[in-house]
């Protein structure tokens, strides 16, 4: 039993989902994603428990002969924690759409296993090859559903979705370019390989923009992220979710797999500029964060300012910052799909996403407003949830970096705050009149999943912190050895 | 040359057919016959044959090397034998209101898939000379094979008169490097290439020559036929055109290029890199306007062309043939893929408008999907072949940019490299636009429903698993030109 | 023959049929009449004849005649089918001035 | 064992919070409610125990639980520590929480939500107990947010009116702008430290460490920036009064008695490194003066009972900073125990005030009550006495050691914080009068259902009274049980000041000032019998007293409108500019392809054209151009 096991059950449960029929589709994608959840939380478990897990529990066949690549799935702690991510978020989003009447439901869900698919790939490949062909491959599913099953004006839809496909896939050929170049020196993809490459003060300015490129417009960092709150606003709510909670995080995941590895000088010359970017990140989308008025795009722009510092801490180089850029990334999917779910129920019932529209939510509802509240308060970090665990670790990695990083990034729990508060109050708070209906027990129960992880996780981070420390300081030493 | 023969002797039994009233038979016959030569082809390539165009000397001796059977030339006959099939195969529903002629069409067909075979199995220059003219003939005349419609006379008429001003200049070209060497034999004007008293003709022929052929692929500046005629001919011309026609002119452009002069001059490269670039920019650029989807698929044809070009940044002559040949074969199955789809859609509306397709994957799943897939592979989208392909090309440009000696070398690879990369995410916008054509618009209320004849699906779907498979396992497709582990292990197990 | 070759120089006989081909090219380049164009096309290849018949006299080869064999009658060919298409084009907009010819653009 | 009865007095609330959320509304509005104050109530029987305990053996006990986060400098783990000091905060946290809770059951009755109410409240108090048990400072922060976050709901408790929700975040928002000082403090510390753990950095600073003393300001300030957010000090103090939107249960325990002394509990924890920066004890000794001092003189003339009582309490609390600003922590924890009990007793009082006349808060409705709330007057004329320092109440010993304390620091200091207490005896009076004497100005609709508190209320009131008259005793000057109790946890103990002849005379200016204050009250408010006018007629210096100063205004236009407009900018130019740039690239592509389609203009002879040119162009550029 490997890590290849996931990536068969998700595949193999997205044609099984595409042929089941409208009918039994979503519980037919939930049973699959259940299961490769399982899968994955056993093989973690036996990732603690086997000696030398990461052969035991790694994949790896000759694919093609030239280009050189190989079928390489490598279970080490930072893959198995993505993993776990995406196939721990994959049922919950499944989940919180079964009340959507979409059409044409098999393809639907197909797709959104189709994407777990491809996101899970990413993240378990070795082979520097073959994660881009998944990165590549997670934009199909994803345009597709935004495409088809968005809300709004189709028009401006198509425009958003293409624009959005257009720009990550821009950014992502340029990666490509990257990866091709260091082949020529390495003859290998893997990426101990890529690693060792040797790369001249010049390559490594180009190779680290090419791959900065793909993960500023992807994850997204200013001022490449005009895709995002247009894409976030007209795509179905699990898309949005699946591109805010996983997809997102695959370049997140990325600049720490393999963009500071691989260029690691550049990176520490320069670090600052990128840490200072990221950080500004922060503070404009807080600051455009207040002046929404669209729960989705607000909720998109809070997205922006929280990853900005995920970003920056990622970009610091320090075992801290990697940490607590790895526990935000867990903790962001969890609370921002939380968040996208709790705005899709409003949509659901009240066939808005303007906040004007909306106010005395939680007089009808104290189930709903006390899981929304504690999104949001996880949201804004609060000690004892798991985003605190993860800001907290970036903001300390920022403050070793440089003081004023983490003074100006650490106005994001003010201004987040701000907004955050200033949304509940205004979308939740105050008097109405206007009928609605409380959860239903399948929204009841995403929520409650997402709040138990995001609260456990926040007193008792030790499982996750021991799964990734080994391998994050592994790459360390690869980044310091080579430096 | 037993394949030459064997194909055109198909040709010939078509039209004896018809003597015969055997009309119903033509087709499977031509299939059977084509498919089991591919098995012949396909054998001798994995079996043997010299792996390099500069092993051209006297291999067939018989012949007095007017064709050679390397793996190169057997490679690309087993790519346009496979695109003849499909070709073939999609007549008979195409051609169903032309009954009685419809032995003329896969005759001509047939022929033209001889003259490709020439073009790229030459040894000798009046084979090569022979070879292009049998298939632009041939194409002239499918072009026009519509004679009562005015856009398909318009057709046949630009590309006549325009096909026949680059068949002078080819034959110019020719004239001259035989006045300079005295052969048309290409292993001897090789040797005579390299000696250094070689008059300056031979540079004029044989650029005058290379014209010739940047005429045939459709790079920019010789472009401007290709959409016009594209759009007027019948769509199965218009397939056969960009897929077949397309792929055998890049293949003899490059044999040619390193068969009569290894040692191709600076200048000259930069000049193609040149046309590359414009070819690649100008045809994804302009085809962002288009509403004619074989109009379009022009415009992707030409860019196309350019990508193709990348491949005289040569690095290592072994690569660079199985790059090219990669990429003939993700493009043109493909592109048979696509207007399988086409012709389904609009083969019994007249015009080929972006509309026609609007909520095809509402009311044919699968077509659709068929349709995605080919588009997305020539846009270079992974897991497809198309991706590979455009893979294999830039890291052939970087790997020569990068050994190059000077720092011109490698800034020349980075601009070919990031030419090639903006003008793919320029072609994501139009072939998008056919995707969501598809995907998010409603059918038209007027249409019809869609009757689609078995073997436009049957192509469809099986050029459909060609790409995904050859996406999945490159080596399938690169072991045709290069032995591969594959093939070792084949011979290894005495599967052949 | 040879002596013929050897007072003129083939460099001549290289400018003349280089001449004659520019002649067809510019035929083509200005006269709109198809029929006109076909004839100019006709001058280009037979410049190209001249030039190989010159070469083979000048190297002493007879595979450069046999290529004008082959010319020849593909030139025959292409007319015969460009003569068919020039018909149908008549038959439809009854005329042979190729910029009749303008509906497929853009 | 001690391990279980520490972790059974934190999580007792926790568990009552969760019962309450999940049954609350099942088992009914007093159970409900009993099961909160018992819940506390536990708390504060198991905190007995242990103050009893470590009283005697003078030994604290720490409980380890388990690791929580893991740096790379340092690691974080549920820690707790029960010294002297915790103890002494756990002891009227839970004692006056009970009262509270006692007092709420009736108070709340009426109220639909009430299950919820408790449930915060013991949430509350449950993170309260974090804050003060935590053995160091990232547990003290989880509780320190985790009240805000309480201070946020429970304000909010009315969520139907937006205008206490903007108030309840408005506390949560500046809060966290101390928070931010708060947390980029710890990064410092553990920077320097390696540890976050106050036993650990205690030893290392008593070993001598060569400690980076400008790190070590900065990280003082930023904490010192935390304190100001949670104990309302300047600048950071008006969200304070706003939070009285709050049920009056909650201002007594959180805005009042315990939550916003965290401050304080924390400089206090912190005292040894304190001492090592005395520039920031002098700031906060400057920043509670100025502090007590405006907040006095807004209180001067506010009308909202509860509005008047919270400028107190940021007024005291000033004092309270002022004291730990001239390195007196003990004489603050003392005046926070003293003002815990007597604030507390008047918020409640005023709470009987505005529960009898069903909601209304304005002092210029009422009026006369001491003849119907006998009870309620009697005990907030304790309080009152203690608040405005005179002898023998509680007030009086810890303000005038304070006093003291700032006399000998600094006698400008001094002179600031003797006019506050001078307005505070005013302004308690004036309330006092306005509130009980003279006659009803209500309306007869509330005059005729005006009625004494049910024993539910009366009976907390009675019993903080009591300790408001008695509290000082814990700390009389010269033998003080307080001080010697804190010793173990204060680095440095205050100097103490032989009571001589300066002191005697500065307990006389004390209470002279107290009596004059006083006085003034009442030449105004009960001999000519003055009623504050209307808001429209308050105009002058009164005026922008009333106004507190314009400080929300200038607040709003200098920070909030500028965010708001930065937004504005970022909204409509920047995104619109990116994106357009963005949108531009495919515009221009556009462009381009038009223009390259206009060329492919269908005329052959064009076409032609191109090729000669593009053959003449290949051909000289190879072969002409050298």
């Amino acid at each position: 039993m490997n890590v290849s096991l996931i990536l068969v059950i998700l595949l193999f449960g997205a044609l099984a989902t595409w042929y089941s029929g409208d009918k039994w589709a979503s519980k037919v994608a939930l049973a699959f994603s259940t299961v490769a959840f399982g899968v994955t939380a056993f093989l973690t478990y036996r990732f603690f428990t086997v000696d030398n897990p990461t052969v035991t529990l790694s994949f790896s066949k000759m694919w093609i002969a030239n280009p050189r690549v190989v079928l390489f799935f490598k279970a080490d702690g930072l893959s198995l924690a993505m993993a776990l991510l995406t196939t721990a978020l994959t049922p919950i989003i499944i989940l919180t759409s079964f009340a959507n009447l979409f059409p044409r439901k098999a393809s639907f869900y197909g797709l959104i296993l189709f994407m777990a698919f491809a996101m899970a790939g990413t993240f378990l490949s070795e082979d520097g090859f073959l994660y881009y062909i998944f990165w590549e491959l997670s934009l199909i599913p994803i345009y597709f559903i935004a495409l088809m099953w968005g809300g709004g004006d189709a028009e401006e839809r198509k425009k958003a979705v293409v624009k959005f496909f257009i720009y990550t896939f821009a950014g992502s050929l340029f990666m490509l370019l990257a990866f091709i170049y260091i082949y020529q020196r390495t003859g290998s993809f893997l990426a101990f390989n890529l690693y060792n490459a040797r790369l001249n003060e010049t390559e490594e300015m180009l190779i680290f923009l090419a791959f900065f490129l793909a993960y500023a417009i992807k994850i997204p960092i200013i001022p490449f992220h005009t895709w995002q709150a247009n894409v976030y606003q007209k795509a179905p709510a699990a898309g949005t979710m699946l591109l805010s909670g996983i997809m997102l995080k695959m370049a997140l995941f990325s600049i720490i797999k393999w963009q500071l590895p691989i260029a690691p000088h550049f990176a520490e010359k320069y670090k600052y500029i990128f840490i200072a970017l990221c950080v500004a990140g922060v503070i404009y989308g807080s600051i455009l964060a207040l002046k929404q008025t669209n729960l989705k795009k607000l909720l998109a722009y809070s997205s922006l300012a929280h990853v900005g510092l995920v970003a920056a801490g990622a970009y610091t180089m320090t075992l801290d910052g990697f940490r607590g850029a790895v526990l935000q990334m867990l903790a962001h999917g969890f609370v921002v799909v939380g968040l996208f779910f709790a705005a899709e129920i409003i949509e659901r019932r009240f066939a808005t996403q303007e906040i004007a529209d909306m106010g005395g939510i939680r007089l009808k509802t104290p189930v709903f407003s006390s899981m929304f509240m504690i999104l949001v308060l996880a949201s804004v970090a609060l000690p004892s949830t798991f985003n605190f665990v993860g800001e907290f670790e970036l903001l300390y990695s920022l403050a070793q970096a440089n003081i004023w990083m983490a003074v100006v990034g650490g106005l994001t729990i003010i201004l987040g705050a701000f907004y955050m508060l200033r949304m509940f109050q205004q979308v939740m708070l105050g008097d109405g009149t206007r009928a609605f209906a409380d959860v239903t027990v399948i929204e009841g129960v995403a929520f409650v999943l997402i709040i138990a992880v995001l609260l456990f996780f926040g007193v008792y981070p030790k499982p996750l912190v021991e799964l990734v420390t080994p391998t994050l300081n592994e790459l360390l030493t690869y980044i310091k050895q080579l430096r | 040359m037993e394949i030459l023969i064997a194909i055109a002797g198909l040709g010939i039994i078509c039209l004896i057919a018809e003597i015969f009233n055997a009309r119903k038979a033509i087709v499977p016959i031509s299939i059977v016959g084509l498919i089991a030569v591919l098995v012949y082809t396909v054998g001798r390539c994995l079996k043997g044959g010299k792996e390099f165009i500069s092993g051209l000397a006297m291999d067939g001796k018989g012949y007095f090397n007017m064709l050679v059977s390397d793996k190169y030339s057997l490679a690309f006959s087993s790519l346009f034998i496979l695109l003849a099939i499909f070709l073939i195969a999609l007549s008979p529903d195409f051609h169903k209101n032309h009954k009685p002629k419809l032995s003329d069409f896969v005759a001509t067909k047939l022929f033209l898939l001889t003259g490709a075979i020439a073009m790229v199995a030459f040894g000798n220059l009046s084979m090569f000379f022979l070879g292009i003219e049998v298939l632009s003939i041939s194409l002239y005349v499918l072009a026009a094979s519509e004679p009562k419609n005015l856009k398909s006379n318009e057709a046949g008429m630009k590309y006549f008169l325009m096909g026949a001003f680059a068949s002078g200049l080819i034959l110019f070209g020719i004239a001259l490097i035989y006045g300079a060497t005295g052969s048309f034999d290409t292993a001897v004007i090789q040797t005579k290439a390299l000696s250094p008293d070689l008059p300056k003709w031979f540079s004029i022929g044989f650029v005058l020559l290379s014209i010739g052929l940047l005429f045939k692929i459709a790079a920019v500046p010789f472009h401007f036929w290709a959409p016009d005629v594209y759009e007027g001919s019948p769509a199965l011309t218009t397939a056969t055109m960009s897929t077949l026609a397309k792929v055998a002119a890049i293949a003899a452009f490059f044999k040619l290029a390193y068969a009569l002069n290894p040692v191709l001059s600076g200048r000259f490269i930069t000049i193609i890199n040149v046309v590359a670039i414009a070819s690649m920019l100008i045809g994804n650029l302009v085809a962002l306007k288009q509403t004619n989807v074989k109009r379009m698929l022009a415009f992707s044809g030409i860019s196309h062309a350019g990508y193709m070009l990348l491949i005289f940044q040569l690095h290592g002559l072994t690569a660079a043939q199985s790059n090219l040949f990669f990429y003939a074969v993700a493009y043109s199955i493909a592109g048979i893929a696509a207007f399988a789809v086409v012709l389904s859609v609009c083969g019994n509306k007249g015009d080929e408008q972006i509309f026609n397709f609007n909520g095809l994957g509402k009311t044919n799943p699968v077509l659709a999907l068929v349709l995605t897939c080919a588009l997305l592979s020539m846009a270079g989208i992974p897991v497809f072949a198309g991706f590979f392909a455009k893979f294999n090309l830039f890291s052939q440009v970087l790997s020569k940019g990068m050994n190059s000696p000077s720092a011109q070398g490698i800034i020349t690879a980075l601009i070919l490299v990031i030419a090639a990369v903006v003008s793919s995410i320029i072609s994501v916008g139009y072939y998008f636009k056919l995707i969501i054509a598809m995907y998010s618009k409603e059918p038209n209320e007027d249409s019809q429903p869609l009757v689609v004849p078995f073997a436009y699906k049957a192509v469809a779907i099986v050029s459909f698993v060609l790409i995904i498979a050859i996406g999945l396992w490159p080596d399938l497709a690169s072991s045709l030109i290069r032995r591969t582990v594959l093939v070792e292990n084949m011979i290894k197990n005495k599967i052949i | 023959m040879e002596n013929i070759l050897q007072e003129i120089g083939i460099d001549n006989y290289i400018y003349l049929s280089t001449l004659l081909f520019c002649v067809g090219a510019f035929g083509v380049l200005f006269r709109r009449n198809a029929i006109v164009m076909f004839m100019s096309i006709e001058i280009m290849l037979n410049a190209v004849n001249l030039l190989l018949v010159a070469f083979s006299t000048y190297h002493q080869d007879a595979a450069g005649q046999i290529f004008v064999f082959f010319s020849m009658a593909v030139a025959a060919a292409e007319v015969a089918v460009g003569l068919a298409i020039l018909v149908a084009v008549y038959r439809n907009v009854k005329g042979i001035d190729i910029d009749n010819l303008k509906n497929l653009k853009g | 064992m001690e391990t279980n009865l520490a972790l059974l007095l934190l999580f007792a609330p926790f568990a009552g919070f969760l019962i309450n959320v999940f049954f609350g509304k099942k088992i009914g509005k007093n159970a409900s409610g009993y099961l909160g104050t018992a819940a506390v109530a536990v708390s504060f029987v198991v905190t007995l125990f242990f103050f009893l305990q470590v009283s005697s053996t003078k030994k604290a006990i720490s409980v380890e639980l388990f690791e929580w986060l893991n740096l790379q400098n340092f690691t974080v783990g549920f820690n707790f520590l029960l010294d002297q000091l915790s103890l002494l905060w756990l002891m009227f946290v839970t004692g006056i929480g009970t009262l509270i809770h006692l007092y709420s059951i009736s108070y709340m009755h009426d109220d639909e939500n009430m299950h919820k109410f408790f449930a915060y409240l013991n949430l509350f108090v449950f993170f309260m107990l974090t804050l003060v048990m935590g053995s160091n400072l990232l547990i003290m922060f989880i509780g320190w947010e985790g009240v805000g976050l309480c201070s946020y709901l429970l304000i909010g408790f009315w969520y139907k009116n937006q205008d206490y929700n903007d108030a309840a975040k408005k506390a949560f928002i500046m809060n966290r702008i101390g928070d931010l000082g708060f947390l980029i403090g710890i990064f410092i510390l553990a920077h320097i430290f390696h540890t976050l753990e106050y036993t650990n950095i205690r030893t290392a600073v008593e070993n001598a460490w060569t400690i980076d003393r400008t790190w070590l300001t900065i990280a003082m300030l930023c904490l010192f920036i935390g304190a100001c957010g949670k104990s309302a000090q300047i600048p950071l103090y008006t969200w304070l009064p706003d939070a009285m939107a709050g049920p009056t249960p909650v201002s007594a325990l959180i805005h009042a008695a315990t939550m916003v002394t965290a401050g304080i509990f924390m400089v206090t924890r912190l005292n040894f490194l304190f001492n090592l920066t005395p520039d920031v004890l002098e700031v906060m000794a400057i920043v509670g003066a100025i502090t007590s001092l405006i907040a006095a003189s807004i209180g001067l003339v506010q009308n909202d009972i509860k509005k008047v009582l919270a400028y107190s309490t940021v007024s005291q609390l000033g004092l309270m900073f002022l004291a730990l600003g001239c390195g007196a922590y003990e004489i603050a924890v003392f005046h926070v125990i003293t003002h815990a009990f007597f604030k507390a007793c008047l918020f409640l009082g005023s709470g009987s005030v505005i529960h009898a006349l069903h909601g209304e808060q304005d002092m210029r409705n009422m009026g006369g009550l001491r003849k119907v709330m006998k009870i309620t007057f009697a005990t907030f004329l304790i309080s009152t006495l203690a608040i405005s320092g005179l002898p023998p109440f509680s007030g009086f010993f810890s303000k005038d050691e304070i006093l003291m304390t700032a006399f000998h620091h600094n006698t400008v200091l001094y002179v600031i914080g003797s006019l506050a207490s001078i307005m505070t005896a005013f302004y308690m009076f004036r309330l006092l009068y306005l509130t009980f004497y003279k006659d009803f100005r209500g309306t007869e609709e509330q005059k005729h259902h005006l009625h004494e508190s049910p024993g539910l209320i009366t009976f907390p009131l009675i019993v903080l009274a009591i300790l408001a008259l008695v509290g000082g005793a814990i700390s009389l000057p010269g033998a003080s049980w307080l001080n010697e109790y804190l010793a173990p946890v204060i680095a440095k103990p205050a100097v103490h000041h032989h009571l001589g002849p300066t002191e005697y005379m500065l307990m006389g200016i004390a209470v002279v000032g107290a009596l004059v204050g006083i006085g003034i009250a009442y030449a105004k408010y009960m001999n000519k019998g003055e009623v504050p006018p209307q808001d429209s007629e308050i105009k002058g210096v009164a005026g922008l007293l009333y106004n507190k100063y314009y400080v929300d205004e200038v607040y709003t236009a200098i920070i909030v409108k500028p965010i708001y407009a930065i937004g504005s900018f970022f909204k409509n130019v920047t995104e619109a500019a990116i994106s357009g740039l963005v949108f531009g690239f495919g515009k221009a592509a556009v462009f381009l392809g038009k223009q390259g389609g206009a060329v492919q203009n269908g005329s052959v002879g064009f076409y032609l054209l191109i090729f000669v040119l593009g053959i003449c162009a290949i051909v000289g550029s190879i072969f002409l151009i050298k």
